[in-house]
Parts: structure tokens; C-alpha cells; sequence
């Protein structure tokens, strides 16, 4: 497996491959290595961050529908500070690069958690502003460009670490959104987070969800989540990290085809625990197949 | 390493109504408590879902299982010879050695298809044995299993057709008991609950939720608790009574 | 079957049904007569027709990806006139409502399209600004609502029969558009129409469609397409069509309870011919079970 | 009426390579030229794929098919006694009174798996016999069950394992014929098409293309010719080498 190179390079990091995992499912990267050495990713990233605790949403908070998964968890995390002080219990021994991924309500909170994270030990920053399930900010920040604005360059602004933008593909005009963040000071671009979506119980004659609405995720989303990606690498010139429903090699490689430097794999970790390691086996196969020797052959060739 | 992997079904029988039992042959691990993540090889559903050891020994492992979504009816419509994949155990699982600590009477009360935990866990008790309470809607299953090693038990149907009727809590002599381990709908369990503390009589609850993950890292299977909102799936499933906070 | 009532009225026209065929799934409604009688449906929608002749896409025109369908078939019609001289042909017998979809690339064809459809015997015209399968116009009219105002307004003012708008879910604010369409004259909305999405083939390391961009439909779309359809139930005050991803009874119970006044079947033809008349049934099995008399019961109790 | 239904398989064989063979029983309509949209009833794809018919009878139909992407590779995982949905036959197939009124001789040109509808087609032709030419990639398949019903046959292989070396269109004197029937690779039948027409000979084609609604109502299965896009699930499969106009 030594013929093929797959290192890649996202806002200066490099990378030993471009498989990434997603935030909110992985964890802070511990809870997949009784499948897996989880070194072997080109980089994991961390559940959703706040300055303070939080304890998320209440009630039902997942919901499988065909191809594909809703989520409403509402951001649940211990805070940053405490974060930092047990980050030998969440992240110590993991050997390949961190990404913090850091929500917020305001812009105070995202300001301030720039700052603290600036000071930990990961790798690269990516700020969430389309978390579709939190109330007041979250995605607030990321339909309407001019809101993305303000947040990513004021985050920027304070923020020592590379800064990785993540989207919403709710967002009004996703390249739009995608070159105000370039502009704003964004490193990379990561897209695309869960599409607003419902569920109804109709016995019952409820919605699933207390919030109503909440986050799909999956299989489902991915010719969207392609096309998206495809538009934005055809309009940035930062890096980009593709996800959205990918769940196979094969799925990868067409995010890498349509321009993304480097891919997220999320939800696909639940329907097989080893989708990472399996996406990232497949793309070596297929290299060697194919005779590309490296991953720019094919980036963006679409 | 809990490695993900398929397994051929042995046995996939209807016990009764939309009652399963399941058989794999093999080397499982895992004890009373704690579940296996399993999903058909081909099938509609892409997430696992979470079923608890029925009966774990060298031969193999089983699970009973209620098909009533869409992921367990499709489980029931397996066959010998089937694959499925899965992985586990997962969870903390009973603590048997702290239970058998216990002194006096312990009573294991299930509703409906809690009795599939239940049974590997009055298997795994050796040194005590306990009196059983079991509730179900209108006809009982799998309690012949279990009842080998039981001092007493006492069925109860919603119908009447089996056993007493009415709700098995409405026979639990809660205050006779030192500990009550419960398994079951949540209104069940947090009747037990509600029971137990008024009487000050230790409990231990074997929690459900959806799941997504099944390993810790998505979040999706908490419940309160006095120390935080805790995971299902890591942190439990198996609760004190003390610890649990009911929201309705 | 006589004991429920699922009549409903959509911009003044009686329905015995709710069950609405999608325009372009359905040809001009007798092709699927071989499976049942398609006098049971409410009404059918006509494929989109358009001013003059159009020849649609070239290439590949469907792709199936899991959960759905792309596709870029590029409103190939055989133009107003001939649809109008050919009427007895088309749609000659076919005793339910008759929608005719209209599309065009500019505004006079827009308009010029609704004068001479107002002269022809169907019962409806369903203004379809949200195709994402033609270069100029489609679709364009239906992202910002500023330039579906003006589309509307104009040809609500030529249009001599009730006129529903069928939104894009790629419009940047759904609901926005939806309050937009209602203000300009619109009798009714219906949506959504299909996500602008891709594939790729990477074995040729070539876009599935010549026009790269194209269409998803099917069950993969369905929660958000819900969602959508919940929204702007809950902001307009004209009935509204629910459509996307409908393939089962229980879909369109959910969309029922959304809020919609009847719901349309697309892709789900294909998968099984006999869809909307088992979803019909459907329907009238769970209202006998539940004693609901009349759809009203449940119809916006999300 | 064109029923929506379901049926059992009897029979799915690997006749070689990625070819199988799909029997069922029970009363089927349709002749040559014509296809049915199947499923498997389990599985992972949703849209039908249509098949030609390759022989029908009164004790049942049988399709022949090449198990090449998602949606025939599911088909080729099905054993007997699973259930497939299906609805047909489509589509306009062959006329066989006015093949058989043709003056002279006729040439029937298969590449690859374009012997399914050749084989039925070969049957219906009583008053006619034919000479067959069939091109494969490196063995052929399916010709001993159509050889008795010809004149002659001729068989090429691309890797010159069986038969002559080469393309089928290289060992085709199409001049010798009044009418040259092709079904196979779009390719191939557009090499056959272009030579008949040089040589001012009648031609049929059996086109192929992606199909989602396979009765005419989505348009995705249109080709061009000379009074417009047509549909291949409608105006087609079969349509004749003077109205086919080919892009690329
Ligand atoms: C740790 C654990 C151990 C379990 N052990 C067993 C077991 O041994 N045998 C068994 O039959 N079941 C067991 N369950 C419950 C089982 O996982 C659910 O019944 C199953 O996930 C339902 O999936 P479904 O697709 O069939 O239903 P869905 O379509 O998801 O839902 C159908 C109905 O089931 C209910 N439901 C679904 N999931 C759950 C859940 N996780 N908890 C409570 N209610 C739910 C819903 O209220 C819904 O009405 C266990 C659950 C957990 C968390
Ligand atoms: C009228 C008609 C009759 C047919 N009869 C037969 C038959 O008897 N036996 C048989 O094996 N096949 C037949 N086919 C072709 C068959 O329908 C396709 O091979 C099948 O749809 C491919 O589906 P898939 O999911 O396996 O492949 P996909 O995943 O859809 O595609 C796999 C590969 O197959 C090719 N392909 C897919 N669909 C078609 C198509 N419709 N036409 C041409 N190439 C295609 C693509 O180039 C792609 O590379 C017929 C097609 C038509 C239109
Ligand atoms: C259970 C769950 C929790 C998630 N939590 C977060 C989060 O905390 N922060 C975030 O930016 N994205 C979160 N996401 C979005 C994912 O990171 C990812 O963008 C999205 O799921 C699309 O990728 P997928 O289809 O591969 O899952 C979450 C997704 C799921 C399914
Ligand atoms: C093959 C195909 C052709 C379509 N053509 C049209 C069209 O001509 N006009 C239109 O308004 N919508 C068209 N649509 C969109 C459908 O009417 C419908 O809005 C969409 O497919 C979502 O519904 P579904 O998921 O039930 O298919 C087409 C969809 C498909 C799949
Ligand atoms: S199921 Fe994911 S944390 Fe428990
Ligand atoms: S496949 Fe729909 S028109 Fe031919």
C-alpha cells in the first residue's frame, strides 16, 4: 500500500489521508477504537464545543427514515473549559489531527471560544455555524451571508489556530455563503452539516421531535451534499472538506472528483462502525487499480 | 477489540404473537445487561438496533426480541442461515457480584419483553435466588426458561388471560424486598421507582432509548441523572433507581 | 368505503380525493390506465408544457441513487398547441382534474403560455417555476422571490383558471417564497419540486448528465420536503400541495398532517405502478381504523 | 390489463461468466421485441430494470440477463422461490407477420447479451429461417437453445476464444441480406446500421436505453429519429435503421 499517495493538505495541516471523521459522530475520538486504530484517519473531529456546558435537547433525539437519519441533539457537550482540563481523557493517545469543532449562540460565545480553544492542544478549529438544532444562533449564523460575515471574521480575528468553516446546506445561496467566508478569513470550507427536516408520528399525531424540526443526515442527502460541494470548489480557493452522506469509497471518491481536498464521514459510522477504515482501504484499491499515484490526479476533475 | 462482524442465524423462531427468539452459534462475549448493536445484512434499515443477551454460554448466544418497528419486524422475518451483522457487548451490564452482596430479598420485576435481559441475569445469579414478577399484555413467554432458578414468580396479564390481571405493579410487595431490579416499559419502571424510594428499597434499572451509535458517540441515547445526563449505551444501560431522574 | 369523506378543494375546484398525481411522472395521465383506473385520483398533473415544442436533455436522463432518483429529462413537451389540438388524444376520457404544469424560459412565455391554456379544457394550471432541468428561466424564477413576484403577479393577471405555484426547494427562503406567491395571486402552492443535485460516474471520471446538474426526487428528499411543506402550512393562508418522496400511505398522512389539502405522488410510480391508488387506500383504511370522518380531523394538527 | 404482480422464481442460473438465466411459471403474455420491469421484492435498488423477453410459453417466461450494475447484479443474488415484482410486456416488440413477408434473406446480429430477445424472436419466426451472427466478449452463451431454429450460424469472440477473432460486424457480409435485425451494444448496432444503410438494406434495432417508468410516461427512454424523440419503452424497443438518427 506504499505505491499510492494520499497525504493532503487543509489550511497548512498536513494530512495522511483525506478520511475525516464528522462532528457529532465520533465522539472526541475514543469511542471507535475498540473497532479500528483510529490513527490511521487523516483527522477526527470532536463533537460540536460550547464556552458553556450544555445539555442538549430533550425528548427523542434520533430518528432513522429511508436512507437516511434525523438528529436533534441539540449540541450536548461538557463545555471547552472542561474540555481542555480533561482533554487527556477525551483526546491523550490519539495520534493524527484534532479538529475542535466549536458552536455557539452569539457572537460573544463563538468569540470567546475561539480564544480558549486557541490555547489547546488540537490541530484546526472548525466553526459550526449550521447546527440546525440548537435555538438561538447555531445555524442562524449560516443562511444568510452577511450574518456569516461578521462571525467568521471577527472568530477569525482572534482565533491562533487554522479555521475550518463549516455550512449549511440550508444557507440561502451556498456559494455566496462559501466565498463571504473565504473573504471573512476562512482557512477551508467544510460542507455540508444536516438539512432542516421532520418526522410525524402519525398515531400518536405528533411531531418525533420536541423541537419539530431536526437535522438529516445520510445516504439520502449525499447527490445534494456532491452538488454543493461541486459548486463550492468551483468557486473558492481554499480547501474544502466534502461530506454529506457518504458511506462508501465510492461515494468518496466522487466528493474528491468534484474538488474537496479532504472528506467527513458521518452518520455512515453508524449503519458500519468501520466505514472510515473501509472508505479509506477502498480508496487505496482503487488508486492502485486505477494507477493514480496521487489524489491530485483526479481532484476536482469533474 | 469489539469487532463489527456478521454472524449466520441458527434459529429464528416465533415464540409467540410477535415474539422472537434468535439463535447464533459461536464464541460471544458479554453478560446479563449488556447488548449486541445487530441489524439484517440485507434489509431497509441501515442503523443497528440494540437487543440485550437472552442467554450467553460457550455455545452461543441468543436473543428475544419484540418485532414491533420497522428494524425488529424486519429482524423477524430472518431465517436459519441468514447473516446478520453486529457488534457488542456494549454497556456496563449487572454488576452480579455487587447484587449477590446484597443481603436479604431481591426481586427482578420485567414487563413485557424486559424479560429478555432478566433471564441471563437470574441465570447469572447463582449464589441468590430471587422472586420473579412478571407483567405482559395478554399471554406470557419465555418465563418457563427463567423460572428454574427462581424462588417464586408471579405472572400478571393486562387481560386477564394469564396469570392475575392487571399490572404487575399492583403485585409487587415492594416493602418485602432489599433490592428490586426492573426491567420493562418506562412506566413500569418508573412506577418501580416511585415504589422503591417511598419504601427506601434499593433498585436498579436497565434503561432503553433510541440509539444511533451504540458506542458513546453520538449522543443520542441519554437520560437523566443526578450526576448529568448519561449515556444509555455507555454509561448504562444498567441505572440505580437513586440515580435516575424521570422526566414524564 | 362510503363511510369516510376525503373530498377536499384546491383554489375553488373539488376534489373527491387528495390524491394528486406529480407532473412529469405521470405523462398526460393514460399511460398508467394498464395498472387501474385513473379516474379514482383526484386529479393528475400534465408533464410541463411549455410554449413552443421542446426536445428536452440529451444524454442520460435517469440515475438512481439510493432513496432516488435524478433526473434531468429537460421539460421535453410537445409545446401548448399541440397539446391543445391533440387534447382528445392526451387526456380524451380521463373523467378527474386535469393540471396542466406550465414551463417557460422567460416571462412571455410565461404568460403567453397561460393565455392559451386558460382556452383549453383542464381545470388547472400549475405555474412551475422550480424545474432545475432547463439552462434559462425554470427554475431561476423560483430562488429569489423577488423574480417569482413578478412571474406570478403578471401571469395571474392572463390566467383564466385557478393557478397554483409549484416552488423550488432550492428557493433561498421557502416560506418567504410561498408568502410571496400567496401576495402576488397564487390560488395555491405546491411543493417542492426536486433538489438540484449530481453524480458522478468515476470510472469515466465524467458528471452522470451532460448538464451535470439535475433533479432528485423519491423517498431520500421526503423529510425535508415535509418539513418545507410544514413551514409554509403554517405561514399562508391558500391550500397547499405536499409532494416529495410520497410513496406510502403513512408519507401522506404526514403530509396531511403538516397541513397540506392534498398531496401528490411522483417517483413513487415507478417503484410500483399502482402507488397513488394503494396510497388511496391507504388512506381510507386508516381513517376507517382511527374514525376520522373527514380529513379536516387531522389535516395542520402538527 | 397490465398487472402490477408478483411471482416466483423457479429457476436463476449462472449460465456463464455474469450471465443468468431467470425462469418463471404461470401465464405470461408478450412476444419478441417485448420486455417486463422487474425487481427483486427485497433489495436495495427501487426502480424496475427492464428485460426482454428471451423465451415465453405457456408454462412460463424466462429471461436471460447480465448481472453488470446495482440493479441486475441484486437479480443475480435471487435463488428459487424468491419473490420478484414485475409488470409487462411493453413496449411495441417485433412484427414478426412483416418480417416473415420480407422477400430474401435476413441476418440476425447479436453482440453480447442482445441474444436474450434473439432467441424469442428466432422462435416466432416459423415460415423463416435466419443466419445468425453472434459477437461475445470471450464466450458465448445461449446460442445452442437458438441454433435449431437457423440457417446458419457464425460466432466471434473479441478475444478469439470461441469463434472467429474480432468484432461480429467484421465477419458480417450485410450485402447478402434484405433485412439485418441487430440487437446489442449501441456500438455495434450502430456499425450494422451505417453498413445496411451504404448497402441499402433493411434493418431492425432493438434499442436500449436507461429507463425509469418503462409505459411511456417519463420520457427518460427517448432516442432520436426521424420524427422526433421517441420513446424506447413506447414507440420502441424495436424501431428500423432508416428512422434511428445516432448521436456520438
Ligand atoms: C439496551 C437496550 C436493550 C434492549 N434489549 C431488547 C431486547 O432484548 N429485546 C427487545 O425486543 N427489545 C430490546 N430493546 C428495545 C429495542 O431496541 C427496540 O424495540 C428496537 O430498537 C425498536 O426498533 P424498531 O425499528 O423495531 O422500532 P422503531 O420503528 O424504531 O419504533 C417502534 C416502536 O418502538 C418503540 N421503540 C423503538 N426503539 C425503542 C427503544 N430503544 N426503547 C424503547 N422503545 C423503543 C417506539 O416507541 C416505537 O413506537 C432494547 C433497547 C435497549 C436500549
Ligand atoms: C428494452 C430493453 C430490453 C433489455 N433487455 C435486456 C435483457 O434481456 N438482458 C439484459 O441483460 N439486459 C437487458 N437490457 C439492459 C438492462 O436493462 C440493463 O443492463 C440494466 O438496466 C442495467 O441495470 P443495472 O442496475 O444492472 O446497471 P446500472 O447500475 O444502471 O448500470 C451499469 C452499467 O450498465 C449500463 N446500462 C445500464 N442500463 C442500461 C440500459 N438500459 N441500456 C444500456 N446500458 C445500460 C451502464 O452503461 C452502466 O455502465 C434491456 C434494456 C432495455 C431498454
Ligand atoms: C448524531 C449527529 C450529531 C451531530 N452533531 C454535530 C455537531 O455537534 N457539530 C456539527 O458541526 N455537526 C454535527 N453533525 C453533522 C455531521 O457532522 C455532518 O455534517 C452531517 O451528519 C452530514 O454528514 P453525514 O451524512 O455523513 O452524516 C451531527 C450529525 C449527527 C448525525
Ligand atoms: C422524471 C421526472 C420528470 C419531472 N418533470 C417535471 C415537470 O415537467 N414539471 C414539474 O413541475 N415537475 C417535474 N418533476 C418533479 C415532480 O413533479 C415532483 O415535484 C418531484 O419529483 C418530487 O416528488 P417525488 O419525490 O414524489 O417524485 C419531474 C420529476 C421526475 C422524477
Ligand atoms: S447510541 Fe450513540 S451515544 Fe448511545
Ligand atoms: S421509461 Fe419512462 S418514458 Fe420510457
Amino acid at each position: 500500500m506504499n505505491k499510492v499517495d494520499l497525504s493532503c493538505r487543509i489550511a497548512g495541516i498536513e494530512m495522511k489521508n483525506p478520511i475525516i471523521t464528522s462532528s457529532g459522530t465520533f465522539g472526541f475520538g475514543k469511542d471507535y477504537s475498540q473497532f479500528y486504530d483510529v490513527d490511521r484517519l487523516g483527522a477526527i473531529t470532536s463533537k460540536g464545543l460550547t464556552i458553556n456546558e450544555k445539555l442538549g435537547n430533550e425528548g427523542r433525539r434520533v430518528y432513522e427514515v429511508e436512507g437516511g437519519l434525523i438528529n436533534s441533539i441539540g449540541l450536548q457537550n461538557p463545555g471547552i473549559d472542561t474540555f481542555m482540563e480533561k482533554y487527556e481523557e477525551y483526546c491523550g493517545g490519539i495520534n493524527t489531527n484534532i479538529i475542535a469543532n466549536l458552536g455557539g449562540n452569539t457572537l460573544e460565545q463563538y468569540i470567546e471560544g475561539a480564544v480558549r480553544l486557541s490555547e489547546s492542544e488540537v490541530d484546526m478549529i472548525e466553526l459550526n455555524i449550521s447546527c440546525p438544532n440548537v435555538k438561538e444562533g447555531g445555524m442562524a449564523f449560516g443562511i444568510k451571508s452577511a450574518d456569516a460575515f461578521k462571525v467568521v471574521k471577527e472568530v477569525k480575528s482572534v482565533c491562533k489556530k487554522p479555521m475550518i468553516v463549516k455550512l449549511s446546506p440550508n444557507a440561502e445561496d451556498i456559494v455566496d455563503m462559501a466565498l463571504t467566508c473565504e473573504k471573512a478569513g476562512a482557512d477551508a470550507i467544510s460542507l455540508v452539516n444536516t438539512f432542516k427536516a421532520m418526522g410525524i408520528d402519525i398515531y400518536n399525531r405528533k411531531p418525533i421531535f420536541k423541537n419539530v424540526y431536526a437535522g438529516l443526515s445520510g445516504v439520502a442527502i449525499k447527490p445534494i451534499a456532491l452538488r454543493m460541494v461541486h459548486e463550492v470548489c468551483k468557486n473558492v480557493n481554499i480547501p474544502t472538506i466534502g461530506m454529506g452522506g457518504i458511506c462508501t469509497w465510492e461515494d468518496a471518491i466522487e466528493f474528491i472528483m468534484a474538488g474537496a481536498e479532504a472528506i467527513s464521514v458521518g452518520s455512515a459510522s453508524f449503519y458500519n462502525p468501520c466505514a472510515p477504515i473501509d472508505i479509506l482501504e477502498g480508496i487505496e484499491k482503487f488508486m492502485i487499480e486505477q494507477n493514480i499515484k496521487n489524489l491530485d490526479e483526479i481532484r476536482g476533475i469533474i | 477489540m469489539n469487532n463489527y462482524k456478521s454472524a449466520l442465524i441458527k434459529e429464528n423462531r416465533n415464540v409467540v404473537d410477535n415474539i422472537y427468539s434468535m439463535k447464533l452459534e459461536g464464541d460471544f462475549k458479554g453478560k446479563s445487561g449488556q447488548f449486541y448493536m445487530i441489524k439484517p445484512q440485507k434489509g431497509n434499515t441501515m442503523l443497528p438496533r440494540p437487543i440485550s443477551i437472552h442467554s450467553i454460554d460457550e455455545d452461543g448466544i441468543s436473543f428475544l426480541y419484540m418485532a414491533k418497528g420497522k428494524g425488529t419486524k424486519e429482524f423477524s422475518k430472518l431465517s436459519a442461515g441468514d447473516t446478520i451483522e453486529m457488534f457488542g457487548p456494549l454497556g456496563n451490564g449487572f454488576d452480579v457480584d455487587e447484587i449477590e452482596k446484597i443481603e436479604g430479598k431481591i426481586a427482578v420485576v420485567t414487563g413485557g419483553i424486559g424479560i429478555a435481559p432478566a433471564n441471563q441475569l437470574i441465570k447469572e445469579l447463582k449464589e441468590k435466588k430471587i422472586d420473579l414478577f412478571c407483567g405482559f399484555k395478554a399471554v406470557d413467554y419465555s418465563v418457563e426458561i427463567v423460572e428454574k432458578n427462581v424462588n417464586s414468580k408471579k405472572i400478571s396479564t393486562e387481560t386477564g388471560e394469564m396469570g392475575e390481571k392487571g399490572y404487575i405493579t399492583d403485585h409487587l410487595p415492594v416493602e418485602n424486598y432489599d433490592l428490586v431490579i426492573t426491567c420493562g416499559p418506562g412506566i413500569m419502571m418508573k412506577k418501580v421507582i416511585s415504589e422503591c424510594r417511598k419504601n427506601n428499597v434499593k433498585s436498579l434499572v436497565l434503561m432503553e432509548n433510541y440509539m444511533a451509535c451504540g458506542v458513546g458517540a453520538c449522543l443520542a441515547c441519554v437520560c437523566e441523572t443526578t450526576w448529568g445526563r448519561k449515556r444509555v449505551c455507555q454509561e448504562g444501560p444498567v441505572f440505580s433507581g437513586e440515580e435516575l431522574i424521570w422526566h414524564e
